[in-house]
């Protein structure tokens, strides 16, 4: 295979301690605003009001740090991050790290979005709900379906939403207790069958056929009258798509089930297939991945929730409602199972999804998928041609927007593991994910590309790959102990698992290792 | 999309029709409809999405945004008393710096080697509120409040092996939908009757309810209805005396100034780190944190994300990494505890930063100054004709309820007033506690000026004195 | 300054009372004051500098700053066709995400070695900025234009070894002041009369006044007034037949549809490139170019930084450094060329940027939009009654002059008129040049809509016809 | 010495490809508004208005990239740089690296500062006059001169302000012919020198006697009739103040000069000593420096400049008048030397210096200097302990706010240079600047603490410093071959000075190495 030039990497490596290491008496790092003295003329210290043992009795032990040195520390930290903006992020599968525009940013920082409170006026706020009155309509034109709830603050609380609407559902039709049984598909994401769970649901999980796909003999077996519904990804984690999905959601409903549709990722198939063609009841996007919210070291985030029209009832309340004139807040929604999150949502993750629309229109929706695709599909190519690598599953056949491959024949023949291989890959500014337990396909690792990659920055990425899988068979030590160019080297996992050693704050580390400070 | 002579959207390098056409090749299709051949005809989607035109440049998408966003009015162009769940405090320059960083923006789910830095700083943002609740462990934050509590609830679930919860009727009607539909169907809430008088939780009450079912007990300091529980140790006392948690919601905000939970026995607190210099952003600023001791039994049945501190094969390095990854659902799936994904932790990082600029001091003369700004508040505000503030004879913290009731108005109709004068008054009260009439609650945090509470109160009154207020 | 009990302010940590004592006590003195004892008593300031209290918190400094801007009013919150030197263009959010980079912000005068992200970054600008001019040099930016025409100017006479300049009277007159002041009394300067019809140089006034002691002819395009000097080949030919250089400066912003002055025979070309995704700034944005080709006896008379690349000791590794660093005053102080000192070298990392992400195609769409968009405005103008646009018969590129001598009505009024109306009108040219009579300086570019400029044509006429406009 | 922990140090390392090398035909970077269709309909293209001659014929040779890789790149570069916020910048002497307050940069990215409009109606910038006006004030009273002018772009532009002035009160008095020297010291900023000489001015450079400071004999040798005046830093780059500035000032003036300070830096004399108490005529602060404006990579930035109440109608138009309602222009300043750059000068460094000043007082001001100092003695007190290092002159005394050092002994018994030094230094993460030539003091270098370094950061840049020093006896090549934990390795500047190589652009290097694109 022809490599590209691979990249002569290094981390920002700062070696920086814990924040609690740079205190010293005296230094203050921001000045507080005081009570004006006429305040403390009339009303004394204000402490004063507080029965005694309401009053804390010792300064909490933050650090003492003047404001410079704490920028500093932070900034330092920050640039030992990758991050979408920096680093060419397609090795994150499953997890759709595509490009946030920085308009969105400036636009996300204006006063009129950070100074809001949500529990203004509505006349206050007319911008902000014809903003998510607005990305709804958009939704509800990309997924089919007739209203979305824009409150749960990320996929998995999406995912609750739709197992808690399963159960209202099924309550409503005095079905509650007997259909206690969710089904899910093993390559469909964790939280499917974790969320549901949450929500007091038997979880029967369907693996997958020989071609990876979810066995519909197996869901033939698994529906009964206790199946309240379905929750599954599609694509799954393996990117493919399930071409009988349509025969899956037939098959629930036939059983009186309802059917959500995990579309978190949907970032292959926009413009191109639809929740409402398959025929589901509900289903979620992540605006922090399709819709290219940043995803923030981990949020905050919304997953966006939609359903049919008959389910509308079951929303979280407040939906966005228009009268022709006014926007306004919609609570009469009289079996809403409540709410999942408070007020209304991440408003500003709302605004990014909005504006990234805006930015592209139906065509530029369905460009995006179509080059994502193309992406993917160009690196499993590549992908193939690495020794020791395979992607398992339907083979000769095209895939979505992700691929779940396997080191498994590099595993046997080198002892090298996905883990190994992903350390080693950070030596050249890349991200690797393991991927989600279980480990279905051994040594597991998905990529991700999007549209957001230059062939040139994918070729590098790939490079990078076959350069560590040649290493592997060639000096398995130099992988073995990487990464080399990283700010750490090879963590030491073994106290992270054991109550005596694990320290989760500093003062438990401190505590555990008898350092006086 | 603009893609006139075949260039490519600026989001869309590929898109560029020679790049394009060169990997399809190396694919071996001809286009890019082949990749999609595994999507039967019957599912996919013949029509154009209905979605208004792209528009034509990024400084037509910016003017058509702001345009909209211009109908909003803010809580800096106004006076605003709105708390009760999302608060305004200030915000400190360095906060939105770091948050702002690409670098941490968009990262997400690197691994400690190549994210050190958001593992780091996300480590001290435990530590930091550790100190701040005086317990060891805290974890990466979960959505909000309203998450986290649901989630303390179900965790002493788990940890007593109980499925009852008793809790204060003072917690937040939202909140209070929140954790119904999480708990439902596996734990009981059970509200506990306040004092008419102090807020506090009727221990009569409580001593009636709580019994070898109770999982815990969860009340909150201050309450939603901004007075402070005095009452935690017998509370928590109670609790463990019949074998059951002591779970306690509390304002971080607070703490520089009162007792944390943990010193009168609470076993699980929780609350919004939003205060911690994150701004209200209609909400979009919540981010709830749950902390517990370092017992295993405890940290076994956390779902969220807890990063720890340890070596690497280089001395004196420190590494970071999951704590007891095992325990979450990305694990195990179903069989882990509730489920994990992605939740507020820029929000943790940024509260980190401001518990770092803020140190001891900074966080005793927060708590200080809004003690003392709150109580000038309630006590200007009671000198107003049939205005009494607080309700309940308590002490407050940052809130308080502001009793209309003797003048006949309802809140909604003096609110009405208040806008009119570029205020926002009071959260309503009468929906959610119809039992106490012409109430609202009123917030003042440290960004509120002597000034200002004075022309809230000069407002208030002149509007209160006007004939044409409607009367209730 | 707060410094309660004891505690450092946040700026200034070693002010902190214990680390303070510790350093005294290394150094071996008692107090401060020792360390100041070079300074004589007399010299000495007694008292305290009578300023305004400190302010006591960042958000009261904060809000305290945003008061006094909330009086102004902006481009933003008006509608704005002011030009003359400074831009209103659409600056991409990226252009300001690079330049608010920590990392950039606060760096300064590093070696190659730790701001290495510096140079290639400047050594970029330079290059982006040679494809747009088609020249081989450009240097670090300069204060704004106004520095570079003078620099170039007296470059020229260093390069010529003579000492006039003659340069084109539709210069703006707020740049001749500072070239006036920069070259006395080294150079002689003298004006060329224009085309009343054209703008253009009068060619026979140039050619009796071009001689031996002529280093080099000036001139704008777009010129100050809007029109294109179209005569560049006539003036550099002019220039080169006596010895003398021919220097223009230009607009950046032009230069995807208009030739470069390199075309037509330019040997130093400058300008300002405040449009190339710069904020105006109250005119903080501006920046100075000056460009030339790659002849050793020009590069060596640049006063400026250049930043070159070069190789270092790994092959294949890209290093950058000063290029003819004693060229400098920093090397040579007197003996060297002119000056150097801080500049605006951040404003050319962000035109680097901007120019990145325009692209050839986007630079060319950038020329042709404000083409139409000022035609279009000048021609709707001119369909008022008494009002004619341009002044000038030629063509123009994103200013032009409003002629409303017929109206027989001030532009004074005109403008405050406007203003009435949110329109800031077009720079009134009546004081500068007194021989226009009633004319102003419009400035259209790609930011303003049609909408916007039909609705300056609609109150335009509609302020006009008003019966109780002054007229002159 | 004891030595505080060494960093394990490594900058971000991106090996970045030079823009142009990332453009691929038919990527965008962004997308350009075009006029709509009504206004094509009307004028056409637009571009046929151009005369054939003056129309672009081929479009400019700029790179086409996507916008993620655009961001990417230039964030890269960023990482690849130190400044104030991320490193100790102490090393960077008489560069006054002090902390830039974040809090003041949220200020100037307000609309009501970026979308303003120089040449505005004055009603409608009310806002921006009064800031100009109160800062013109507080430096007046810092400095004890009468009126200040905002406009000049930089210490250098004042300096050239003030030669114009100088010229100006002399041609006023008709003795301009006559008076065609100044008169400034070795130590002074080169831009002393360079400025006035660009003014047209003979200039008189007073070397330094043997204790570092500007030889008063000398001075009185210089004067003469024909002096126009002196330009002065105080204290010189050797950080030692000039005890007998108010002799020399008096001896300019017995001469018929006038005396302009170079208060550049007055980091250290804040509150302590003025301009006015020595008797100077006209001086000025870099507000990029003392006043805390960040540098931005060497601008945009102000030189405050001031003058005594019989200069005022001297300076450049327009300064800012106040009337006791409103803030007005005014250019009625009869003997104005015009103006040394367009409008009214960079405001949002105005702005910074002004929040600067706000948020520290007369009180704050003043123990920031006194800080400045005290860092600055406490760091000479540790340089001195290092082997090999020295601080020439005015031994055993104290310095205000930096120290011109030597590396004379090192580089002897070592022949390691400077610029060694300095390379080793970045890798620690660390500025280590040679200083201006002439190199007056051999081996120079200097340090300049400012107050905005907590010990801690202090101690770790002398141990680095000590290190390196131990280094260079110990283990020369080391040093020699360094830096090995920067982004780039020794750097070949041979071809920088010879017009045959250097390459000021990419298409110059393209050509003179023959490189086809
Ligand atoms: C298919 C799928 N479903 C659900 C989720 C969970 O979303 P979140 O992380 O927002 O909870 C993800 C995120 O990785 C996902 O990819
Ligand atoms: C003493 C002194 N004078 C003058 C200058 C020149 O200032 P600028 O770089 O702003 O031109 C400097 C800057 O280093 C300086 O330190």
């Amino acid at each position: 295979m022809k490599t590209t030039r691979l990249r002569k990497f290094h981390q920002a490596k700062w070696d920086e301690p814990i924040i609690f290491e740079l205190t010293k008496k005296g230094e203050r790092g921001l000045l507080i605003s005081e009570a004006e003295k006429e305040i403390e003329e009339s009303i004394g210290d204000g402490i004063s009001a507080l029965p005694d043992k309401m009053k804390r009795k010792k300064a909490p032990g933050l650090p003492e740090i003047s404001q410079m040195r704490v920028l500093k520390h932070y900034l330092r930290l920050s640039q030992q991050c990758l991050g979408a903006d920096l680093n060419v992020d397609i090795g994150q599968g499953t997890c759709t790290m595509k490009y946030s525009p920085k308009i969105n940013e400036i636009l996300i920082r204006s006063p009129k979005v950070t100074e809001l409170h949500p529990l203004q006026d509505e006349s206050t706020v007319q911008g902000a709900l014809e903003i998510i009155y607005k990305l709804d309509t958009f939704l509800r034109e990309i997924s089919g379906l007739s209203q979305f709830s824009l409150q749960p603050g990320g996929g998995s609380s999406a995912i609750f939403a739709m197992a808690s609407i399963i159960r209202a559902y099924h309550e409503a039709n005095g079905e509650a207790e007997q259909r206690d049984e969710i089904i899910t598909t093993i390559f469909s994401h964790p939280s499917d069958a974790a969320a549901a769970a949450s929500k007091g649901y038997k979880i029967i999980t369907i693996f997958q056929d020989k071609d990876g796909l979810p066995d519909v003999e197996s869901l033939k077996n698994a529906v009964s009258n206790k199946t309240a519904g379905l929750l599954i990804t599609n694509p799954e984690d393996t990117g493919i798509f399930n071409p009988r999905i349509a025969e899956f959601t037939r098959i629930i409903h036939d059983a009186g089930g309802l059917c959500g549709y995990d579309q978190a990722n949907a970032n292959g198939i926009l413009g191109i297939t639809r929740a409402k063609e398959a025929d589901f009841d509900l289903c979620f996007f992540n605006l922090h991945k399709t819709f290219s919210s940043p995803h923030g070291c981990g949020g905050p985030a919304v997953g966006a929730l939609g359903v049919t029209k008959r389910l509308i009832n079951y929303l979280p309340v407040p939906i966005v409602g228009f009268d022709g004139e006014k926007y306004f807040l919609n609570y009469n929604l009289p079996r809403s199972i409540g709410k999942v999150r408070g007020f209304l949502g991440v408003f500003p993750v709302i605004l990014r999804a909005y504006a990234w629309i805006m930015s592209l229109g139906a065509l530029g929706l369905k460009e995006a998928a179509s080059i994502a695709v193309l992406n993917n599909n160009y690196i499993l190519n590549k992908v193939k041609q690495i020794h020791g690598a395979s992607a398992p599953y339907a083979k000769g056949r095209h895939r979505i927007e992700q691929v779940r491959y396997s080191w498994e024949k590099l595993t046997e023949e080198t002892g090298i593991s996905t883990e190994e291989i992903s350390c080693r890959m950070a030596d050249f500014g890349f991200h690797l994910w393991s991927s989600h337990h279980p480990f279905i396909v051994p040594q597991p690792f998905t990529i991700e590309p999007t549209e957001s990659y230059s062939k040139d920055e994918i070729d590098e990425y790939i490079s990078a790959l076959n350069e560590v899988a040649k290493e592997a068979y060639q000096n398995p030590e130099k992988v073995k102990n990487s990464p080399h160019n990283s700010v750490v080297h090879k963590i030491d996992n073994s106290t992270l698992d054991n109550p005596e050693k694990w320290a989760i704050t500093w003062r438990a580390y401190l505590k555990k290792n008898k350092i006086k400070e | 999309m603009n893609t006139k002579k075949g260039s490519a959207h600026p989001y869309i390098p590929n898109s560029a029709p020679e790049v394009k056409a060169k990997m399809l090749k190396e694919i071996g299709v001809n286009n890019i409809d082949e990749l999609y051949s595994d999507i039967p005809e019957t599912l996919k989607f013949k029509g154009n999405i209905n979605l208004p035109k792209a528009l034509p440049s990024e400084y037509a998408l910016k003017r058509h945004v702001e345009e909209i966003l211009s109908k909003n009015q803010t809580c800096e162009d106004n006076l605003s008393f709105l708390g009760g769940g999302c608060w305004q405090h200030y915000v400190p320059a360095i906060c939105d710096e770091i948050n702002q960083r690409s670098e941490f923006l968009t990262a997400y789910a690197g691994e400690p080697y190549e994210d050190h830095g958001r593992f780091q700083a996300l480590f001290e943002y435990e530590s930091l509120m550790a100190e701040l609740l005086d317990m060891d462990v805290v974890n990466v934050p979960t959505y909000d409040w309203c998450q986290a509590a649901s989630t303390s609830i179900r965790m002493a679930c788990r940890i007593t092996g109980r499925n009852e919860i008793l809790l204060s009727d003072t917690v937040s009607p939202d909140r209070l939908l929140v954790i119904n539909n999480y708990c439902r169907p596996i734990v009981n809430i059970k509200t506990l009757k306040h004092c008419p008088k102090t807020g506090a939780i009727d221990l009569n009450d409580l001593k009636s309810k709580i019994s070898p079912r109770t999982a815990g007990i969860y009340f909150e300091n201050p309450s939603y209805l901004g007075f402070l529980e005095s009452q935690g140790n017998a509370l928590s006392d109670i609790a463990h005396e019949n074998g059951a948690l002591s779970i306690v919601g509390v304002d971080p905000v607070s703490l520089g100034v009162i007792a944390p939970p943990s010193h009168y026995g609470a076993d699980i607190v929780c609350g919004d780190i939003q205060g911690l210099g994150v701004h209200m952003n209609y909400g979009g600023g919540l981010a709830g944190f749950i902390a517990t001791h370092d017992e295993e039994k405890f940290v076994m049945e956390y779902p969220s994300r807890l990063f720890g501190i340890t070596k690497t094969a280089v001395k004196g390095e420190y590494g970071f990494g999951d704590v007891a990854y095992d325990r979450t659902s990305f694990g195990l799936r179903e069989k882990g505890k509730e489920f994990i994904g992605t939740c507020s932790a820029l929000w943790g990082i940024t509260a980190g930063v401001y518990l770092s600029l803020m140190g001891p001091e900074g966080m005793q003369k927060l708590g200080k100054t809004i003690m003392q700004k709150s109580q000038y508040a309630m006590k200007k505000i009671s000198e107003i004709n049939g205005v009494k503030a607080p309700l309940f004879n308590a002490p407050h913290f940052k809130e308080f309820i502001v009793d209309f009731n003797d003048t006949k108005v309802p809140v909604k109709e003096i609110n009405k007033s208040l806008l009119k004068h570029a205020i926002f008054g009071g959260k309503d009260l009468s929906d959610d506690f119809p039992e106490l009439g012409s109430c609202a609650l009123y917030c003042v945090t440290e960004i509120h000026t002597k000034k200002e509470i004075d022309s809230l109160v000069q407002v208030l009154s002149d509007v209160l004195n006007k004939t044409d207020i409607k009367k209730g």
